[in-house]
């Protein structure tokens, strides 16, 4: 007996210098709020589960979620992935937001992780039921350029460490090769004014809307255009500048009614329903916001394998979509855990890939990475983006950011009085 | 009949049942087609795809015993909700009997003061909508700290559950002669024995046809499983919804043919006693 | 062989206040064979129901033996009912319904089946132990209804309108078949009935009852001759009443004065009394004029094995009498007397 | 007796607990919500604002009366020409015919099949793109999608009105089906024998035999479609929208005011199911009687 307890505590002594070592490596950075050190997040963490509600209608995407991150932290941080999918995200706010009501405790709630971004965030921080700040507080958020302002500002508004990126996206367009070729394609908003009025009942835009922020993406840029540039509208939210140029935009979209697909007496409500569409040849233009661009949905058949993404010249909005973590969560250690683990530059580098579902840009700066085998893994990436992408350079080059996420409320409620119900 | 008139009547059946299935039918090419464009009408390629990415069928060259024990035990999310909605729906269809059969015997055997008044709040539920006290019971059940447990959940289902099974129950005791229990207990048979030997078998073809109902109605509710399960408590019926109204037509379509195959089924297995209970067929309005 | 008695015995239903039975004393020795008589609703199957132990009684008590049987729950109380329309349970077979009973208090099954075999010869069915309830004739049921209760060797047997299902010839075969059975075992048996006829045909005694109230409990014979009341007379086929006023062992009346030989049975007091004689005791064309009258024949009404006269009287009221077969040539319209034989007279006070 | 007094009680209490608690509880909840009472966040004044924001507001009054005005007609459309059709349907299935067991099976099979996949059913199948409209393209009868007629997603609830019809029409159908099953045709030989056509014995016979049976489940299905919340949000159109999925995404908003005009609009759709069914009552508890 006495023996085991001699070897035990030899063990004890070996192993010290390698925590206390541990906890050097992190001491430029605080721990998360509520926990002593990151070791103390990973002690807490195992075991439990963690309740990741998130936008649930991509099945390719679920799939990505379940292996890429289910499998490691399970294997790796003995933490079970509960993916709780949402048809929209409000979905989660409003439980959330239910729960504090009812006056549900910290450690109480049912919610560990939230996939969002934009308005929802916002309506979140502001009510104040966010833990936090941690983001910054994460050995990962290293990788994040938190200096970019699309970064750090998520529509406009601070992020302030209350979340922590995941992933990037870009709106581009897509188009069918057997049907159009590359020259007659539209680069602009005036070019796509001419194009439509050219081939009547052609093109359809998602109606801006609740869950279906693509559309208002799509109206919102064509504010940038018409206003003369995206630069003005970066910062706080500016009314009288909307004011401005909102008139002249719902007469240009007024305008195109006669023009579009069914005339304008409706719209397509969502994303899928404009695959369909665009998959069927009702309309020729479709919608993503993935950088693969049409190479994930050709992948999994619901668009022709001919399609191909492209930009416009400029006034393409890019933008970062991050997880929070509700005050109230159950389970903060694990979705600490599981935040930091989506930053892990091999992770980063399989999510943009198209094969691998997911097909949403790099949530972290790939420049900041110098370790050897996750440069590896980058550069591999960037072989595999797939013949559907629209070219890099242009994507870069249209890039703008997303601007305060007051406009997006504002888009869709005047779009839906103004064009949609005139 | 002559030639002609039965020829028309053939064409007139066959007609009225092909439309009715039709829908039923396309699932069942949705989910086994690939890139199945307009103006395709019978689909240029097939594939398994669809139940491959729902985690039914494991990928090509996986497709042995360990990949598909594999894949079993890996639990997808269809095969995790479908677990959700069978203990769900059996959930539901015990207790709604348990908690009905005392009232359905007080409504149908005996009569008593406020009697329409009581049968009036118990088909309430079948009139008045979901949508106008789902939202109240919403706050309610958070505050009471069910919301996104299963029990909640059932409970929550019990609400349109119970007038159909007190309804096809109450039936069943206006044709039911308690004087056999009478009987029995003269006979030398205790309240329980009575219960097992003379009640259950007699109402026991009503009891099947209300456990269905309670069971359809469960499994196919969408509205309330949405707000009361907090989204923990999924259910077949809550991805569907997601997938439809954002996803691909394959995935669709064979999610929905696993959400259809067991109600098929219960009905297909019940239907012997199904036959003639006008009244209980009312259950299947709420589905 | 169990000796039964009703000790004041009440029900009141919740939410009623008419009691469904009042005050009911009853004393039924043992191996008598009873009838509960009375029309429907009068409590008799209340009562049934509450020697069973099936109603718990609002006050009173029931002994068997002189021991209280109301703390023992019906199903080891012994009493065993058969219900009117048998209640064969439709899901088992015969040997089924007739074993319920032993299964019930855990005979090994090998027994059961023996006592089967047993029971069904008792009742004169051997060989249906396998069928099915519905393959039977009401008779039949009636009769494996009769085995399963007998099975149990039941201290006293209940038997709700153990004749009314069945036809004319049938009845005549069941009563014998109870009798039989009751001499055979001996088992106390009450059975009620809203006929009098079949009340007549089986039971040694006959307790009448009105509105949860007995009227008069004696043989049958006793209900012919000498009933209690205009009512019970009525009940029991009685059809001529004629009001009076009784002065020791005569009548005076509209039509008359009637001399009655009372034998010391009676209670109708002095004073207001209804006069009754039945039908079939009145003398047509008598040979003395000894409390005789006149009347005029309105109809006749040939039944076969009686005539019946439908007599008009001088005050206008109309009397019926009978003769068997048909005997003279009485008419319709021809003039009649008539004569109350004075001990076929009988008196009951005035309601 | 305690037991015999309190019986008929204590069997109601569980099933009455549950509609009580439950149903007339939340019911009432919602009603003092959608008064804008809101203890929680510190409002205990009462006020009908709510049902004049939904009813009155510039900003919803429009998208009110037109959804009011769409949900009525779908759901009026769907219950009469589902029972109408029923009924045809069962008069032809009730015949004696060679497979007509397989037949009955198959008419009965979107019985229990839910409504959100038949609405599904109803994309895939008449859509512009769908398969009749495929069908069309290959017989030739169309050149492109917009060629076809638009039934689903239409601005009038159309799809919406298909989806109900394929599920209500079995549902109908059965009840009718067992109804002149158990009434069987002696009614209808009287009838001819007095001299009655066909039209006359379905006139006069058949419908007023099968109306009760009719006009209960009738109500089920009126009160069903007005009130049903995922067949018009799969197939509706963002506006018009049906008041079921106003109300829904008014609860949905993060914001909490929204969430009384919420509560309110679902209320007035209980109010309107309510007395609609109490009024169809009287109507057709005179029609039967004049019957």
């Amino acid at each position: 007996m006495a023996r085991k307890w001699m070897l035990l505590v030899l063990v004890a002594l070996l192993l010290l210098p390698m925590a206390v070592s541990a906890q050097e490596t992190m001491d430029d950075m605080a721990p998360p709020p509520g926990f002593a050190s990151w070791d103390a997040v990973l002690e807490e963490a195992r075991g439990q589960t963690v309740n990741w509600y998130m936008w649930g209608g991509s099945d390719s995407i679920n799939e990505f979620v379940d292996t890429f991150y289910g499998e490691p932290l399970l294997e790796e941080y003995g933490i079970t992935l509960n993916r709780v999918p949402l048809a929209d995200t409000v979905d989660a706010v409003n439980q959330v937001l239910s729960e504090s009501e009812a006056g549900v405790g910290p450690g109480e709630g049912t919610i560990d992780l939230i996939w969002i971004n934009g308005e929802n965030f916002f309506t979140m921080r502001q009510a104040e039921l966010l833990y936090g700040p941690w983001a910054q507080n994460i050995p990962n958020s290293m990788y994040v350029d938190w200096e970019n302002p699309a970064v750090a500002l998520d529509f406009g508004r601070p992020v302030d460490g209350y979340e922590s990126p995941w992933s990037s996206a870009q709106f581009n367009f897509i188009y069918d090769t057997a049907r159009m070729s590359a020259e007659d394609l539209p680069r602009s908003y005036a070019e796509l004014t001419e194009w439509a009025i050219a081939n009547p009942g052609r093109f359809t835009y998602i109606a801006p809307g609740p869950g279906a922020f693509l559309g208002t993406r799509f109206v919102k840029q064509i504010f940038f255009e018409v206003s003369g540039g995206q630069e003005q509208w970066v910062g706080e939210f500016n009314q009288e500048l909307y004011d401005q140029w909102a008139p002249v935009v719902w007469e240009l979209l007024n305008a195109w009614e006669p023009y579009l697909w069914r005339q304008g007496e409706t719209y397509p409500a969502s994303e899928a329903e404009l695959h369909e569409l665009f998959a069927n040849g009702e309309v020729d233009f479709d919608f993503t916001n993935l950088p693969s661009g049409a190479s994930t949905f050709i992948e999994t058949g619901q668009i022709p394998p001919t399609s191909q993404a492209f930009t416009f010249e400029t006034n393409m909005i890019g933008d970062f979509n991050y997880v929070a973590i509700p005050y109230n969560a159950p389970n903060v250690a694990a979705a600490l855990v599981l935040a930091n683990l989506m930053l892990r530059p091999d992770l980063q580098a399989a999510q943009v890939q198209p094969a691998n579902g997911f097909g949403l840009g790099y949530g972290i700066d790939v420049s900041t990475v110098s370790e050897e085998e996750f440069i590896a893994a980058i550069e591999e990436a960037a072989l595999n983006m797939g013949a559907g992408a629209a070219p890099a350079a242009d994507l870069a080059a249209s890039l703008v950011s997303d601007i305060a996420a007051e406009y997006q409320a504002l888009i869709e409620a005047d779009w839906e009085a103004n064009v949609l119900r005139r | 009949m002559s030639r002609v008139k039965r020829i028309l009547f053939y064409a007139a059946v066959v007609g009225v049942v092909l439309a009715l299935v039709l829908p039923i039918i396309t699932f069942f090419i949705n989910a086994f087609a690939f890139r199945w464009f307009y103006p395709q009408f019978v689909p240029n390629e097939w594939s398994l795809q669809a139940w491959e990415r729902i985690g039914l069928i494991p990928r090509e060259g996986q497709r042995t015993l360990e990949g598909w024990w594999r894949l079993l035990s890996s639990g997808s999310d269809v095969i995790n909700a479908l677990g959700t909605s069978l203990a769900l729906g059996g959930l539901v269809t015990v207790l709604s009997v348990i908690i009905g059969l005392p009232a359905a015997r007080a409504l149908g055997l005996y009569r008593f003061r406020f009697k329409r008044l009581v049968e009036f709040m118990i088909l309430a539920p079948t009139i008045v909508p979901v949508i106008a006290f789902v939202l109240g019971l919403n706050i309610n059940f958070i505050r009471w700290g069910f919301s996104g447990t299963l029990l909640g959940v059932a409970v929550v289902h019990l609400v349109p559950v119970m007038p159909y099974v007190v309804l096809t129950l109450s039936g069943v005791f206006a044709n039911y002669n308690p004087e056999f229990e009478e009987q029995a207990r003269t006979l030398g048979a205790g309240p329980l024995r009575t219960f097992w030997y003379i009640t259950l078998p007699s109402i026991f073809p009503g009891l099947v046809v209300a456990a269905l109902f309670a069971f359809l109605v469960s499994w196919s509710q969408y509205l309330l499983t949405f707000l009361i399960g907090a989204g923990r408590v999924i259910t077949i019926p809550m991805l569907l919804f997601a997938q439809a109204s954002g996803g691909n037509n394959a995935v669709t379509a064979a999610m929905s043919l696993i959400f259809i195959a067991p109600a098929v089924l219960t009905l297909l297995l019940s239907a012997r006693y199904l036959s003639g209970e006008a009244s209980a067929v009312g259950g299947f309005g709420r589905i | 062989m169990t000796h039964v008695v009703l000790q004041k015995l009440n029900k009141v239903y919740p939410g009623t206040t008419q009691a469904a039975v009042q005050d009911m004393h009853l004393d039924i020795p043992s191996g008598q064979l009873v009838a509960l008589l009375g029309p429907s609703g009068c409590g008799k199957t209340t009562t049934l129901k509450m020697i069973a132990g099936l109603i718990h009684p609002s006050s009173g008590d029931i002994t068997f033996d002189g021991a209280s049987v109301l703390p023992i729950p019906a199903e080891r109380r012994g009493a065993v009912m058969v219900f009117q329309n048998y209640l064969l349970f439709p899901y088992m077979s015969v040997g089924q319904n007739v074993g319920f009973g032993l299964k019930m208090r855990g005979v090994p099954q090998k027994t059961i089946n023996q006592k089967v075999i047993e029971m069904l010869e008792l009742v004169k069915l051997p060989n249906i132990a396998n069928r099915r309830p519905k393959q039977l004739s009401g008779g039949q049921q009636q009769r494996v209804a009769l085995a399963r209760a007998l099975i149990t060797a039941p201290k006293v047997l209940l038997l709700d309108e153990p004749l009314s299902n069945l036809d004319a010839h049938l009845r005549d075969e069941m009563r014998e078949l109870i009798l039989s059975i009751q001499r055979q075992l001996g088992v106390t048996m009450i059975f009620v009935t809203h006929d009098q006829e079949e009340a007549v045909l089986l039971a040694n005694q006959i307790a009448l009852i009105f509105e949860g109230v007995l009227q008069q409990y004696a043989p049958p014979d006793v209900f012919y001759r000498q009933p209690i009341s205009e009512r019970a007379a009525r009940f029991f086929g009685g059809v001529n009443f004629i009001a009076g006023t009784r002065r020791g062992d005569r009548v005076t009346t509209a039509l008359g004065d009637f001399v009655f030989n009372p034998a010391g049975k009676d209670s109708a007091p002095e004073g207001a009394v209804t006069l009754t004689i039945r039908p079939e005791q009145i003398v047509l064309q008598p040979a003395d004029t000894r409390n005789s009258i006149a009347g005029r024949i309105r109809a006749r009404i040939y039944v076969g094995t009686y005539t019946r006269y439908k007599i008009v009287l001088n005050d206008g009221s109309e009397i019926e009498a009978t003769r068997p077969g048909d005997v003279g040539s009485l008419e319709e319209g021809d003039a009649v007397r008539l004569a109350f034989p004075e001990d076929r007279i009988w008196v009951v006070a005035q309601r | 007796m305690w037991w015999e007094r309190w019986r008929i009680a204590v069997m109601l209490a569980p099933t009455l607990l549950i509609i009580v608690v439950l149903f007339f509880g939340s019911l009432g909840y919602g009603f003092i919500q959608s008064l804008g009472y809101q203890p929680n966040i510190g409002n205990y004044s009462i006020s009908l604002d709510a049902y004049s924001t939904v009813m009155f507001s510039e900003r919803y009054s429009e998208q009110f009366w037109r959804g009011l005005r769409l949900t009525f007609f779908v759901s009026l459309a769907s219950t009469a020409i589902a029972a109408g059709l029923a009924i045809a349907c069962a008069l032809l299935l009730r015949q004696t015919f060679v497979g007509k067991r397989v037949a009955t099976f198959l008419f009965q099979l979107n019985l229990p099949v839910p409504h959100l996949v038949i609405a599904i059913g109803i994309i895939f199948l008449f859509s512009n793109s769908g398969l009749l409209a495929r069908a069309a393209a290959q017989m030739g009868w169309i050149s492109a999608p917009s060629d076809f007629p638009v039934l689903v997603r239409d601005t009038e609830g159309i799809s919406i009105i298909l989806a109900y019809l394929w599920k209500e029409i079995p549902f109908f159908g059965i009840i009718v089906l067992a109804i002149l099953q158990s009434v069987g045709e002696d009614y209808e030989d009287l009838a001819r024998s007095l001299g009655a056509n066909g039209w006359q014995r379905f006139r006069y016979v058949i419908l007023p035999l099968i109306m009760p049976g009719l006009l209960s489940s009738s109500i089920i299905v009126f009160a069903f479609t007005f009130g049903t919340y995922e067949v018009p949000k799969l197939l509706g159109v963002r506006f018009p929208e049906m008041l079921p999925v106003m109300a829904l995404e008014f609860f949905l908003n993060p914001d909490l005011n929204a969430r009384a005009e919420g509560m309110a609009l679902s209320m007035i759709i209980a109010v309107i199911v309510l007395a609609l069914v109490v009024v169809y009552m009287w109507i057709s508890d005179r029609a039967i009687r004049q019957t």
